[in-house]
């Protein structure tokens, strides 16, 4: 088909769709995933498609999933497993951070286990509780996983096809505010290596740094920094574990201004990572502290007031300005 | 046949190949007995086991417990397609389960309900408007679980059963003998916090009873698709006793609920109680049944109509009379305006609500991000001057 | 009386107030009859539903697994002692359950362990020196699951029997007839993981048994901490069989897993065997049970021995000689010097072990930090010059 | 008694003799906390002189156990939790992410939640996998949790009295490998705020920072520095949420020059999170990036390679060298 302008769901759809014609072992797993089509409806049609065998509606029990989906690893399938939504993951915990991130290691690599963990997250859809967090960062800290997120069409596609090519467990955030935002997809292109950062928008003065459904706010925060004369860069991080700090660092020693966004806590979020080692790599380039705009150290709020809560272009731009006066 | 000795009994061979068995048998294949007091004609039946005797009033009473419920649920129904709320969990179809469960209750109980207990609520004397709160997205649940007895809402399903059942603990240890209800739904049974609560309230015999609605669906999927056999036959591996009851009888629900808390407070332990219901409408309000299920289920269900079949039997027994109908009615509609009114006049929380009551002794770092947020959108109240 | 109709009676009501009832019953009161086809005295008895036919040379091989077994088990016990490992879980008193259990496989089934299955990693040929690995503390797991079929020791009480399951799940996808067993011990019973397991296995029918070792003891908790009632009565509830075998016997448990491992080929799903032994040992050697256990109770098993009664059976048979006794005497020393000779032999892994496989296909910061190590570890090297 | 000299095990077991003592309502739950007195015989004694029904064996179900430990809170009670070891907390991780850190805020502060959650944590015993992990980021980063650790008796007897005397629910982090040091306990002492960080030694040329085990680490690499002729500052923070920015600041201002050392990864671990506010609060005042010593990117190494993996005296020293090169 070549270049087509989808939404990030559509375009996870066709990855999946496509993954699961080109290889019989590439299995769905997860809640509501078969004749719903998921309650996002990234899985859609693909029970009507592909059977009951391959697109499997299982019993509501996250741990269950992720267990089960370990054992038919092991027996050799490919299983792609849907967590309704991010504030669910938690059941499965144990099994991902205990068994899913170790057993390669502990079986010093003589098995592999290619389970690719698809998550909706983040806020911004005026849901109810436990519907709209980040806890990329509480994955990211476990060794033995990898961690990713698209931000546009594009890469929600070819990073889908990456994920579940590879034969690691990758825990595959998707920015559910984004899921309908559309754009380009070239299904005939060569994909960037998964865990490479991209950057989204040049620019001098200071680099954004965010990932998943902070990319765009960041993009727009770069446009109207413009119209004030001041030139934005903005790195799509892409990939949460590893991060790609050789990509921030050219754009930091170029810009010497660093601001890292998302959605989650500050406190210990992924930002603070970022902080912390280009601070390190670039200490003498800085011209200020890496600033970093997040959620706050709350349980995310009602959906009443998650627009003050998330970052949005004004706390974005506020981080810029105190940056740039340092 | 006594239970110890099927231990050492094969298990019986069927003469199927894996071809053919290798799906789930649907469980409702052999449908257990339900208990019964009340047909879907609205017929009184007797039960060896199970009985209520109910004055007229105490059956009008529950009768219009159902029919406020559904009101209610269909108002925020609609609440929500006028974009005053952001979701709804209907319980329709479920007012029996509900309100007899519900109206076993004590007051010195204590109740966890799921995320669709509007009904229980309701009988706990919770102010339904307070309900709406977390749908409208003002708050995650507005109540003080202490005022009623009635904890908040609690939507990772199957967490609250742990809590229902640490809490009933701590009756016992208090020599207390009220006892809690645990709500729960058939998919959440597969979580395993469920299963964890079943053996925790067995093995220190805490005055709990977990009630599950099995309104056939959890979202898209069917029973069959969660579990293999009847809910209720659970417990008894964990060596208690399980009732599944007619969800859609209110007489029934009441008589085996109050049986079940009765055997708490006597101190015999936990009882699963498998409501047997149907989830009349879509899951939320963002959801889509047509997707996934046929109509005809449902078209059926609606014949065995909770309400409908306790009007036939108050109409059967002269217990109501149309005079009494026609001021439920207008009850009715006096509630649901109250409820619209109520909803539409509450105000969303002061920004500021974001950084209260994360802590009960506070937390440093909540305090210095709720002085750099007052200070940053009061620059913005600056510069709009 | 069938099972649909207990549905709909009424809990028996026990007369007894919640003071007096309020502890859990020790759920093996009424203790059931078990799988038994060797009394302890050495006596072949005959059970219905289940039996073996096995030559003499046969029963001799499950003697030789038995005594090898327990003579590894002292072994690597003793190594722990001289400080060659760290720590050491002995399977002493479940040679029966193991070996049984273990020679009831086929090759091309699957096999999960906990942590303490040395006499099924025995059965499945696995070389008893490779599982010192971990305890000597050189790495995680030394063997290749796939080369055996026989998964890596799980030390996280449960998880395995949710793989053992998706595994399965998968075996019945691919249209094999090979079968999975997870073992598991009364502890982890309790674990929501387990029952998950359960109810995953039922829901697709998976070709997997359950093995439950229930050796009475979860480190320090006998079996009323963790259940009410026997375990093997919960798989019923699932829908599943559920059979309780002497786990002394090592006949017994050979055909109970053999039936049950056919039903699995058979497509007929799931079955539930608990073994009811006894762990004649500590926890493991950092254990002390003389702070919570009486010693009355293990001498009263040590007439249940499951070697000792097998033994009698082959002496009293004529199925054996002292000859043979002798041989596999000597047979046993000789592999308890081998596996102390492997031990101390067994290398320090080279510190650059730490950076490698923790992923398949790499990881950025992983060989970043492996780099900064190596020159860390260059720099000492170049100090020491 | 006053004060005495004690292991860091009996300091915590007379505080949960005191507390159980001074308040009927304190509950010891978890596995083989009972007879046993727990496998590190921290809770030794207690249910001899408490009984079955205030110190509890519970089933072997992490999940089960925190999960009504938290319905016991809510009927009044104040159940000190105890997790056999740091990596079989993971089963509970649902339920203390998803309602014991949430419950108070969900009920606008109308119930109250004061579970204490005891979990030994760290390597250096030698042990099998799941034994010696330090999973304390994947807590702190989770709001409406606390979390702290101490690192000598005095503090493990007080922290301990002050955990279970706070109404929230406090995750309490035991440096298991120093169980067994000694140290002294003055039990009529006025203790210091619970989540305050505490100068264990001054100095003016760098600035350590530590908590639970690897105080000690530290400790000895400021005498083995001070033979060197450097004057390093160890600072003990005690309390991983809330963070002590502002002691840790005032030491940073002085000295210049900031390590911050914990077992757990460094990928996102707690010094992260210092070096990045630190970083931003003290810009002007830092000669040298903040540098972290670590747990590496690996899952916990077995036995035989955990002196290489964790931090010890010539790690922590060669991080001092590099900050104070700058
Ligand atoms: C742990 C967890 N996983 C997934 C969900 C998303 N979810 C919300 S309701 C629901 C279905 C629950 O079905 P059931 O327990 O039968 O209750 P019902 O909605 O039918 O009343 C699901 C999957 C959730 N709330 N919690
Ligand atoms: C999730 C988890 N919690 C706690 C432990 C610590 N632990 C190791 S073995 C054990 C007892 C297990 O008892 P059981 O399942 O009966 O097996 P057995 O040791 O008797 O063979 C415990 C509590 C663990 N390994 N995993
Ligand atoms: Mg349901
Ligand atoms: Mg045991």
């Amino acid at each position: 088909m070549a270049a087509s302008k989808m939404p990030i769901a559509k375009a996870i759809n066709e990855s999946l769709r496509k993954a699961m014609e080109n290889d019989p072992k590439v299995l769905i797993m997860g809640e509501d995933v078969g004749r719903l089509g998921g309650v996002f409806r990234v899985t859609d049609g693909l029970h009507k498609d592909f059977g009951d065998g391959r697109v499997i509606d299982t019993p509501l029990a996250e741990s269950g999933i992720v267990g089960t989906a370990i054992g038919l690893a092991l027996r050799g399938y490919r299983p792609v497993v849907e967590i309704q939504f991010d504030g669910f993951v938690f059941p499965a915990y144990d099994q991902i951070v205990t068994q899913l991130a170790k057993m390669h290691a502990r079986a010093l690599g003589k098995i592999k286990l290619p389970v690719v963990i698809r998550i909706p997250y983040g806020g911004g859809i005026g849901a109810v509780e436990h519907h709209s967090e980040s806890p990329e960062a509480l994955f990211a800290h476990v060794a033995g996983l990898k961690v990713v997120s698209p931000s546009n069409s594009s890469d929600a596609y070819w990073m889908m096809q990456q994920a579940i090519q590879s034969d690691d467990p990758i825990i595959f955030f998707e920015p559910k505010r984004r899921y309908w935002d559309k754009s380009d997809v070239d299904t005939d292109a060569i994909p960037a290596p998964l865990h490479k950062a991209r950057i989204a928008r040049e620019g001098s003065d200071l680099t954004l740094v965010a990932y998943g459904p902070m990319v765009k706010v960041c993009l727009e925060a770069a446009a109207a920094a413009q119209e004030e004369g001041k030139s934005l860069e903005v790195v799509d991080l892409r990939s949460m574990s590893p991060i790609d700090f050789d990509t921030i660092q050219t754009s930091v020693e170029k810009t010497r201004h660093l601001v890292v966004v998302h959605e989650a806590p500050v406190f210990l979020g992924t930002g603070a990572e970022i902080a912390a080692r280009i601070t390190e790599r670039s200490f003498y380039h800085l011209e200020a502290p890496v600033l970093r705009v997040g959620g706050y150290h709350t349980p995310y709020p009602p959906a009443r007031l998650e627009e003050e809560y998330l970052p949005g272009l004004d706390r974005v731009l506020d981080a810029v300005d105190r940056s740039l006066a340092y | 046949m006594t239970v110890e000795s099927t231990a050492a009994r094969k298990p019986r061979r069927s003469s199927s190949k894996r071809a053919s068995s290798a799906a789930a048998k649907p469980p409702q294949s052999s449908e257990p007995q339900l208990v019964q007091l009340l047909t879907p004609e609205g017929e009184r039946v007797r039960h060896p086991d199970y009985d209520v005797e109910l004055t007229h009033d105490e059956l009008r009473g529950l009768y219009r417990d159902m029919v406020l419920t559904r009101r209610f649920d269909a108002e925020a129904t609609s609440l929500q397609r006028q974009g005053e709320l952001g979701l709804w969990a209907s319980l329709l179809g479920q007012e029996a389960a509900q309100i007899g469960s519900g109206r076993a209750t004590r007051e010195d109980d204590y109740v966890f309900p799921t995320y669709r207990e509007h009904g229980v609520a309701w009988c706990r004397g919770v102010d339904p408007a307070n309900l709406l709160g977390m749908f409208r997205g003002v708050n995650h649940g507005g109540w003080d679980p202490n005022t009623n007895n009635f904890h908040l809402y609690t939507i990772v399903i199957g967490s609250q059963t742990l809590h229902a059942t640490g809490y009933a603990m701590g009756v016992a240890k208090d020599g207390a003998d009220s006892a809690v209800v645990a709500y729960f739904g058939d998919g959440a049974s597969s979580q395993g916090d469920v299963m964890e609560a079943f053996n925790f309230a067995a093995v220190y015999n805490a005055p709990v009873v977990f009630f599950c609605q099995n309104n056939q669906w959890a979202i898209s999927e069917p029973t069959e698709k969660q579990m293999r056999v009847p809910l209720y036959r659970r417990a008894e591996g964990f060596g208690f006793p399980g009732v599944r009851v007619d969800g859609n009888d209110v007489l029934a629900c009441l008589a085996v609920t109050k049986d079940a808390l009765e055997r708490a407070r006597r101190g015999e332990g936990p009882t699963l109680v498998e409501a047997f219901t149907y989830r009349m409408g879509a899951h939320t309000t963002s959801d889509d049944p047509s997707k996934y299920r046929n109509d005809d289920e449902r078209v059926a269900w609606e014949a065995k109509d909770p309400i409908l079949r306790l009007r036939r039997y108050l109409e059967a027994e002269g217990a109501a009379d149309q005079a009494y109908f026609d001021e439920l009615e207008a009850e009715s509609e006096a509630m649901g305006k109250r409820v619209r009114e109520a909803v539409r006049a509450m105000p969303d929380p002061d920004v500021m609500a974001i950084f209260e009551h994360t802590h009960a002794d506070g937390h440093a770092l909540v305090d210095e991000e709720r002085a750099e947020f007052a200070a940053y959108q009061a620059s913005f109240a600056e510069e709009a001057k």
